[in-house]
């Protein structure tokens, strides 16, 4: 630095390697659950509110899978029709509502009056969940938290324990500290905006703990609303939440979080929540619905299309872009 | 922390775990605590009644003067909020659930995901970060909670109706986040639209989320002071932090210690000085109807 | 959803409240150093290879300040400097090295020969620094991970303990898993590219551990290429990586990262980096250098000057921009 | 996993931590591995001499068959896997230890930070994600390492000269990330330019990345088998996994078994079907020299 430090010479700028292929993972839906989601598989399904992968749930119940242990922090819509489909033996959540719009029937009538049948329920706090995630995706044997002192749940939950920590505590006493074992789905699936054909996905809103779950598992499917040229990912590489190496297979499935949402793609029907606690109270109601809406459609876009194009413009939205940020060339 | 003026305190976790010991801000024992000269409703936008759930908004806000972080749901903690950041509290600010921080809606958000709470706001957390780093870490100044069941050290029950957690008469959506809430924040207040013996009950169908008595009597200490607030349609019950139990100390007007005891499922104690809520200020039920929630989303 | 599902009254599109009134944190660096870094303090400056905060370093050498202890990843140029500067008596650290440009030579002095005193050093891996911030950022009191077993490093820190997994492992057997404690530093200061006067943070590029550094520290201080407009901030809040509630001071500091860089602002000085270790190699010039560089400068600024506009002009970049999302708006 | 062809195949860890047994693929015991059908380096891209950085790039790429996730620090590894891809493997992907994902880089970078790693790639994540989730969630089919000394177990001393961990002769930059890549990516190769006594030695001042034999008298299994290939410019040492010793089985064209045996602190084993190692062919050479590091920045 200055004239006094030594001179070392400059290294010429040279030509990076040849691109090294891309791998290409795009599948379709029917395919995609075919191939990745098996009868006893423990299946994570994750998307807080914002992007659920419901076209996936529904595809999961016209392929008739059985004896699913659904993994999901808030068991909401999707979950209820899951379990209508007689997917699901076993559930693992933190919240089982319909969002904050009223009830999931046929999830109360499993657990209130084990109808059909019983389900098997394991309960966590949402961050006991975030920490079940962490844990799996970090190949943790446990993950500690400051919940679960006091409350009943830990009563009901063998999962939740204790470790003592081996430093004092603030009072220099011994100190106790909850933990969570990890999570490792046999397949976790996530939707998202974008990705790439090799599986870089990108997520923009609320981005939840779709990476940690995508990592937690033994495979992953990305069901996105575009797949994008790898340029647009290469744009913003801080954008990509998940990377190709922990995705197994990208499903380009527009309007697939329907009735959530996907910032910027379409908004929430919130008409639809509210109606679900109707439909779901009447058990054949419920299985008219899946008839008609599930089973009765070839896969998510023959869905879209019976939803309609007036339905679909009520859940327009504008443009709000992002400002640009520069990455830098080197010159 | 997020104001300039409170460079001096630290923002990260000490160990401290007792809540403000003042009476609540709302009453009118010692006069209007808002600072607000004008009277009771009687402006030109105040002249419809005052709604149940302007009243539970009004006082909520009131609550909220000194404070800088709230982790609010959508709905009466979303107004009173709101109306804090108008009134006692401009620089509170609302961290939600969902992950968003520092959000500038266009229109009333419906849920704490909504998308209008993401465009334009200041950032977006991951779970991990929001439930990790904000809440855990101890961030959150006051955290709102609503329960199925409350008991009198503030416990909250929001699992199940009935003996039997795995075959309960009602299955309720459970903890959530509450828990996290309860454990983390700084104190937590309740807001119950409907004062009930079933819902202030003297022993929890199931305890969700524990306040720090519980947590204390299984050796670890929590962050937070659990439940200081209670705010009901009948009036205000209050706690310091551990050890106390939840006292009636303020109530609405026409409403008496008598009313609210019976209205509770345990006997609960009263203050002394039993204060009347002062009500809604033609400047506050202006504010909340006109700038708050004009559409009456959540006023109705 | 249709029309035999019942109509609920969709809700009126209502004005938001009025904005709520924005602390404005914005302070000199010369001020944010005096108000926040005390002697004796636990000082934590991160940034890994990229936005590392050498302006705030130097500054704090300007001050004087004494009897610190520092904690970073990659103890590099800054803390060499710090070091020669006389404001260090405790290192805490996962390598200590100038890059893979060479040695650090203040840094060896002080450990293989307590020239001109001894270094009292805490040694971890990089994750074991990692997981200090994260036990530190969430309030734990211990962090577990994978590393640890068998090394050496354990036996020299007591730090570094076990804990036994209340779980069994894969093997049916008891697992036990190595620990390291919290690390809560009084201050945190880590250099971004960016921030709004209250604070939100936005980087991008390399972002390593700045965010978990600054939750676990006391208070924080963010210096920033530029502070920005908040709706710049606010057109992209996924960007931002910390938020204002967790900053104290945002201090505007052009280039205060040299001579590490600031992606999109302007390139590497690693002519710089090999220079150190020849500067640094030799005590007096050292302190010499210190003395022009460090001391006889009255802020960065005047450092930024003295390199002058052809050096300047040898680490600009070039233009490489993210193509935008879209956030969306209501209709 | 990167190959949609390797879809069925579980990339979470699932507790295997044996490493491949096959032979190193660049000895020419069993023909070339390489698949390459030209002969030792003759064309006109390649009449100069092979240099040591070469030689070492070469035979360090073609141990990348098969192997598809790859953390390497900048200058050998870069260029070994750089060369992979063109030959061997043309699907591995470097990560980086700064969190880069997939780099596009316009130019050769000069660190794992470089701003030109950043532009243009697939991802950049934290440090919490690339070392939690990443590395030790069990990514990382190879990591590549070097060190100040290496023993006969692969444990590796990247901290310390001298008998004194807190007084020691020289200072050396310590652990980084180094521990972690041995402890968590399923099999290490080691990169010496210098086969000495000194750096291969019976006794490592101080284990600063212990391999799984050092880890399981501890009782502690780490998830991959440690160093399995150690490429120096005499030959190349390999072990299958946990309780094998690094045996010497292939040598540069030139090189005795005894001349490594000389140059290593231990009681070297030297495999029964020790190999002569191929050559650089001229399209390694070509690829290398006219494609992957054109102006010889770490050719040198």
């Amino acid at each position: 630095m200055g004239p006094d430090d030594p001179a070392v010479p400059a290294t010429a700028p040279a030509p990076a390697p040849a691109a090294r292929p891309v791998a290409d993972k795009t599948m379709t839906m029917r395919d995609a659950i075919a191939a990745f989601v098996h009868d006893g598989d423990t299946v994570a399904i994750e998307g807080f509110t914002h992007l659920i992968p419901t076209a996936a749930g529904h595809e999961i119940v016209r392929q008739g899978r059985r004896n699913l242990t659904v993994v999901r922090m808030t068991a909401d819509i999707v979950v209820d029709q899951m379990l209508a489909g007689g997917c699901v033996s076993k559930l693992v959540s933190s919240f089982v509502g319909n969002s904050s719009a009223g009830s999931l029937g046929e999830l109360r009538r499993r657990i209130e009056h084990a109808l059909p049948e019983p389900l098997e329920f394991e309960e966590y706090s949402h961050y006991g969940m975030v920490c079940r995630y962490l844990a799996g995706a970090q190949r943790l044997p446990f993950y500690p938290l400051r919940s679960y002192a006091g409350s009943d749940l830990a009563s009901v939950n063998d999962g939740i324990r204790t470790v003592t920590s081996p430093y004092p505590g603030p009072d220099g006493q011994e100190e106790r500290i909850h933990v969570v074992p990890p999570v490792n789905p046999d397949v976790t699936i996530v939707h998202a905006q974008r990705a790439d054909r090799a599986g870089n996905t990108q997520i923009w809103g609320l981005t939840g703990v779709q990476a940690e779950a995508v990592f937690a598992a033994r495979r992953a499917v990305v069901v996105v609303e575009e797949v994008v040229d790898d340029e647009v990912v290469r744009s913003d590489p801080n954008r990509t939440v998940i990377p190709a190496h922990a995705v197994d297979a990208v499903v380009a499935c527009p309007r697939g979080a329907h009735p959530s949402f996907a910032q910027g793609y379409y908004d929430r029907d919130n008409a639809f929540y509210r109606s679900w606690s109707h439909i779901s109270k009447d058990p054949e109601r419920l299985q008219e619905w899946m008839q008609r809406w599930v089973l009765g459609t070839r896969d998510h876009a023959e869905y879209v299309a019976m939803l309609g194009e007036e339905h679909w413009a009520g859940l327009a939205v504008g443009d709000a872009l992002s400002l640009p940020v520069n990455y830098g060339r080197r010159l | 922390m997020n104001a300039a003026a409170s460079a001096t305190a630290p923002h990260a976790p000490d160990g401290a775990s007792t809540a403000p010991a003042d009476a609540p801000a709302t009453v009118s024992a010692d006069g209007p605590a808002t600072g607000s000269t004008d009277g009771p409703a009687t402006g030109s936008a105040s002249r419809e009644p005052v709604t149940s759930s302007e009243l539970l908004s009004v006082v909520a806000s009131r609550e909220l003067a000194g404070r800088r972080t709230v982790f609010a749901g959508i709905g009466l903690p979303t107004l009173a909020t709101a109306l804090a950041q108008l009134t006692v509290a401009p620089e509170v600010e609302i961290v939600y659930e969902s992950g968003v921080c520092g959000a500038h809606p266009s229109h009333l958000p419906e849920t704490i995901a909504d998308a209008v709470l993401i465009t334009g706001a200041e950032a977006v957390l991951s779970m991990p970060a929001l439930f990790g780093y904000v809440l855990q870490g101890g961030h959150i100044d006051v955290g709102f909670l609503g329960a199925a069941q409350i008991d009198k050290w503030g416990n909250l029950n929001s699992s199940v109706i009935g003996d039997r957690w795995d075959r309960p008469s009602v299955r309720l959506p459970g903890p959530g986040g509450a828990m996290e809430v309860m454990a983390n924040s700084r104190e937590v207040f309740v807001v119950m639209r409907r004062h009930t013996p079933r819902s202030f009950t003297a022993e929890l169908d199931f305890c969700t989320s524990p306040g720090p008595d519980r947590a204390l009597a299984e050796g670890i200490r929590p962050l937070g002071a659990g439940v200081t607030r209670v705010i009901t349609d009948l009036g205000i019950l209050a706690r310091a932090g551990v050890g106390e139990e939840l006292r009636l100390v303020a109530t609405h007007p026409g409403v008496t210690a008598e009313q609210v005891r019976a209205a509770t499922g345990w006997d609960l104690q009263v203050a002394d000085a039993l204060a009347t809520i002062e009500p809604p200020t033609a400047s506050e039920l202006r504010l909340l109807r006109e700038d708050v929630d004009p559409g009456r989303v959540y006023l109705r």
